[in-house]
């Protein structure tokens, strides 16, 4: 596809959402980095899904960025992998979950909830994904300041 | 019943498994670049510590030599044949690091896996 | 109605690597589902921010052993695209090479597992015996059986010889020949078709919504490939079909992976003959810029993706990894719950979850324990073992 | 005397001890031919070409473990292996090995072989239902399911040789074998109850009530130590009795009685024949064994009385017409 797809998404979001699209960047082609703001982040998401049918959620990261947590949805459609980025700040880190309307994020919410503490309002279960049942609760090993310890010996147990 | 003809064709075949630890040690071939255990010749090393610092896993050393020089140790129970140390030695035109062919490297003590 | 639950995991017969799943089932039908990952969890994403670049791509090979090739493809990429440099032409005809190599050999491992998860063993032997002369091609051409190795940031590490190529060729005949001779098992063996014929049925629609990769989407008829929607290294210029099947179950998954072994089998040729006289590597710097960059490549068992955020260190900042498992997950639940008219029974649920060739080695990453057992031993009489399972399974009950 | 002579028979030949190392050589048998179908070398280690594997195989469990849960019914559990090797090995006293008539033989031990066969199953129901492990309820669950797809083909199949030399005695029907036991209408009640044996055996396709990637071990989950080797061991045994049963019913049981030789020769020739004539069953069951995928318990079900039930049925009635 060409690039000029790329720059008419970028153009249609902004005549759309005006300042609270952030920054755009096209490091290269068939890339696209959007930062929004909070506010929006679920409207810029409905849009993507229900008017421009970008469906396929390729996954969710999770960024700690010093005072912020980033969340990141990585969406490929139109010939283009289009990421859609949002911070929150650390102190309470609470987004709206794009789970209604994406039913494929599911997993990625969870798992960044498990990760780096995010929580999802209006997310169905944000159980524990990946570590195990005894992690003490409100240590996110993906943080920057999560320090590693090193395990201790199983007899000491 | 799709596989009856190729079932019964079989039971007059050879078999295919290689009886490896105890008979035909011939049929195991190994290709030209395998990474095997790596050898060090310690007379041509010019103790750059090359492979020390681009080592992946954490497998090679600093050591210190009965003279006092640094000089590289490398753990084979902690290697994994990426061969990063061959392609970074710049000695020439053989170099000091070269994995091997050998893979019967199983030991019971894993300390005891050290080329120096 | 009070439910009959069914554990299966994190050890069972049936699945080859640790994860959960309590099956809630009425007889022998299943109502409902809940699936636990994590216990293969072994700290790769922050692992990474530890090391090199140089040093991540074999942290990256080692995160799926089956799958390895697309892995480090995707991280060397991914540090290409951040770095704004291009590998030459003829390393990136070799990345494919070995990208479809590495595909042949696994979907050749899942055809033979997903017949022993139906419980035909002789299909399984066969194709892991085939499998062999693909694994011979790839220590042939690497040196290394599974982890192979040979990507590096800005080419690959060993060139293809000409004696090789023609080892290859003789090789993929014979392969060719007996992916036929498989077809026709899978067309024609009455059995397996009764185990897998409108089994784990996820629909078009379903698919889409829930975001599923890679051969499950395209068993439910949808054409998706990232080698072709969106192409890297030597994608652009490979002439090869999406294959694509609409019986969105258990069987069309079966009739994808075998197909596309030949479309493997294909790009290889071509990739072969078509190979440019290039040098196959070139210099580069080891810092990357500030700056961000996604990468993606099709693995084996699907759409696999690698974030990697850079400040400008010879380290990254944050780097993610999504593994196929991970975006099928949410299908797979789909397929295994009972809902109206279509019933899971206990008898499918290997087919099924076999069906979507999990692999949660990969899927599971992320807390990092780095650095333990170097030096240190770990001892622990039997007595002790027993004590400590006692206590902690009283606990949970 | 006799009495001693008898015991002897029963305890050693052709009686306990000769099964068991039967049983333990057919499955050495069967593990060789399935691996050979595919292209492996199955056991190789144990004795020559690794023939002694099974009792080795043996005797390893028996130094293991074994692990009672605390949840089971200990009574049931503890003496169901117990029951199966005693049952099975009962049934095997029928088969006609060394001559005409095996070593209990009386009108109508043709019924007593399908009920044995039938109670082993039931003491299986039982030690997985008590075991209180989910997956041997499962599994016990589908032994009784698969239970009743089988029993009935195979009962139909063994009936309608029992009609064409009428008479309820292995001896008798060894006795009436013609030529058309082998090649008539036969043909059809053999598959049938080939497939029929290979359920009651619970080998692949039909090896749903242990189905590994399923139920893990189904109702043997529990099981553990020499209970698990007692249990194995009676299934080598069952192996050996459906083997035998075709080859009484089936292929005529020992060869034709030569007169004017010594009878101790005569059993010996008997039983070298009916050995390999069971080694010739047991062939067919690998095969099909390595043949399939393994089935759904609804399809096993559904197999067996929509197609081995009418067919056995028709076979019944091909033979009627032929008496």
């Amino acid at each position: 596809m060409s690039s000029s797809q790329e720059e008419s998404l970028v153009e249609n979001l902004k005549a759309l959402f005006k300042d609270n699209v952030l920054e755009t960047k096209l490091p290269m082609s068939r890339r696209l980095f959007v930062a929004v703001s909070p506010d929006v982040y679920e409207d810029v998401i409905k849009f993507l899904v229900k008017e421009k049918q970008v469906t396929h959620l390729s996954t969710m990261t999770g960024m700690d960025l010093g005072e912020k947590i980033e969340v990141l949805s990585h969406f490929f459609g139109l010939g283009m992998e289009i990421t859609i980025r949002v911070a929150v700040p650390k102190e309470k880190p609470e987004i709206k979950s794009i789970v209604s309307i994406v039913p494929g994020a599911v997993f990625y919410e969870r798992e960044i909830h498990d990760l780096l503490g995010v929580t999802f309002i209006g997310h169905p279960d944000l159980a524990r994904l990946v570590l195990s049942e005894d992690w003490p609760e409100g240590e996110y090993p993906l943080r920057r300041d999560y320090k590693v310890q090193p395990p201790k010996p199983l007899r000491e147990v | 019943m799709a596989m009856l003809r190729e079932l019964y064709r079989h039971l007059f075949k050879k078999r295919e498994t290689v009886l490896y630890p105890f008979k035909e040690l011939d049929q195991v071939h190994l290709p030209e670049g395998y990474r095997g255990k790596l050898t060090y010749n310690k007379d041509i090393c010019i103790r750059c510590l090359l492979c020390v610092r681009s080592c992946p896993s954490g497998a090679i050393k600093e050591e210190l030599d009965d003279k006092g020089r640094k000089k590289p140790l490398f753990r084979i129970d902690q290697c994994i044949f990426c061969g990063t140390c061959e392609e970074v030695c710049p000695v020439r035109p053989v170099k000091a690091v070269v994995l091997s062919k050998e893979y019967e490297i199983v030991t019971l003590d894993r300390n005891s896996e050290v080329v120096k | 109605m009070s439910s009959f639950i069914i554990p299966i995991g994190p050890q069972h017969p049936a699945l080859k690597e640790p994860e959960h799943f309590t099956f809630f089932v009425d007889g022998e039908y299943v109502t409902d589902v809940k699936v636990r990952i994590g216990y293969m969890h072994r700290g790769i994403e922050k692992a990474m921010e530890d090391r090199t670049y140089n040093q991540g791509i074999y942290l990256a090979s080692r995160i799926c052993g089956i799958c390895t090739e697309a892995h480090t493809t995707c991280f060397v990429q991914n540090v290409e695209y951040a770095m704004d440099l291009k590998p030459p032409r003829r390393a990136e005809f070799i990345r494919v090479i070995l990208c479809e190599l590495n595909r042949l050999q696994s979907h050749m491992l899942w055809i033979g597992a997903g017949g022993h998860e139906i419980g035909f063993d002789t299909l399984f032997m066969y194709l892991w015996r085939d499998r062999e002369r693909v694994l011979d091609i790839l220590e042939l051409i690497t040196g290394n059986r599974i982890t192979y190795a040979m990507m590096a940031v800005g080419g690959v590490r060993r060139d293809i010889t000409s004696d090789m190529i023609a080892k290859i060729q003789k090789a993929m005949d014979i392969v060719e020949e007996r992916a036929k001779y498989y077809k026709k098992v899978v067309l024609s063996e009455q059995s397996i078709m009764a185990r897998t014929i409108g089994i784990g049925t996820l629909t078009p629609r379903e698919a889409l919504e829930l975001c599923s990769v890679g051969p499950i989407l395209r068993a439910s008829g949808i054409k998706s490939d990232v080698r072709a929607d969106d192409p890297y290294a030597a994608y652009d210029e490979t002439p090869f079909n999406v294959i694509t099947y609409d019986g969105c179950d258990v069987y069309s998954r079966f009739l994808v992976r075998v197909d596309e072994m030949f479309e493997s089998i294909n790009i290889i040729r071509y990739c072969l003959d078509h190979m440019p006289q290039d040098p196959i590597r070139i210099k580069l710097v080891k810092v990357a810029p500030e700056g961000e960059a996604v990468s993606r490549v099709e693995a084996p068992r699907g759409e696999l993706i690698h974030y990697l955020m850079g400040k400008g260190d010879v380290k990254p900042y944050r780097y993610k990894i999504r593994a196929p498992t991970l975006g099928i997950l949410p299908s797979l639940v789909r397929m295994l719950t009972s809902r109206e008219n279509y019933v899971v029974k206990i008898g499918d649920i290997p087919a099924i979850v076999g069906g979507i060739d999990p692999c949660f080695c990969c899927t599971d990453r992320a807390v990092k324990f780095i650095d333990v057992s170097k030096g240190k031993t770990w001892s622990c009489s039997y007595d002790e073992l027993n004590k400590y399972a006692n206590r902690r399974y009283r606990k949970v009950g | 005397m006799d009495d001693i002579i008898f015991l002897l028979q029963v305890l050693i030949f052709p009686g306990l001890l000769f099964s068991i190392v039967l049983a333990f050589l057919y499955e050495w048998l069967d593990r060789k031919i399935y691996a050979r179908l595919q292209n492996r070398v199955g056991p190789l280690y144990a004795g020559p070409a690794g023939i002694l594997q099974p009792v080795a195989d043996f005797i390893k469990l028996l130094a293991k473990e074994d692990i009672v849960p605390s949840a089971a019914n200990k009574v049931i559990f503890n003496i169901a292996p117990i029951m199966a090797l005693s049952l099975i090995s009962t049934a095997v006293l029928l088969l006609p090995v060394t001559g005409v008539a095996g070593l209990i033989s009386f009108d109508g031990d043709v019924i007593l072989a399908m009920a044995l066969m039938v109670l082993y199953v039931i003491v299986v129901f039982l030690a997985g239902f008590f075991s209180m492990n989910r997956f041997s309820t499962v599994g016990a669950e589908r032994t009784v399911l698969q239970l009743l797809g089988y029993e009935i083909p195979m009962i139909l199949s063994v009936m309608s040789v029992a009609l064409s030399a009428g008479a309820l005695s292995l001896a008798k029907i060894v006795e009436n074998r013609n030529i058309w036991f082998i090649f008539g209408p036969h043909v059809i009640s053999f598959f049938v109850y080939l497939i029929a044996g290979q359920a009651e055996l619970e080998r692949v396709p039909f090896d749903i009530p242990e189905a590994e990637q399923e139920i893990v071990a189904g109702w043997l989950t529990e099981y553990s130590g020499k209970k698990l080797a007692l249990f194995r061991l009676s299934r080598d045994i069952e192996l050996l009795f459906v083997a035998g049963l075709a080859t009484t019913l089936f292929l005529g049981g020992a060869v034709p009685v030569i007169g004017g030789i010594p009878s101790i020769l005569q059993v010996a020739i008997c039983t070298v024949f009916f050995t390999l004539k069971m080694a010739g069953v047991l062939f067919l069951l690998s095969t099909i064994r390595a043949l399939f995928a393994r089935l759904r318990i609804d399809q096993m079900v559904d197999l067996s009385w929509k197609y081995l039930i009418p067919i056995s049925l028709l076979q019944i009635f091909l033979v009627r017409l032929m008496i």
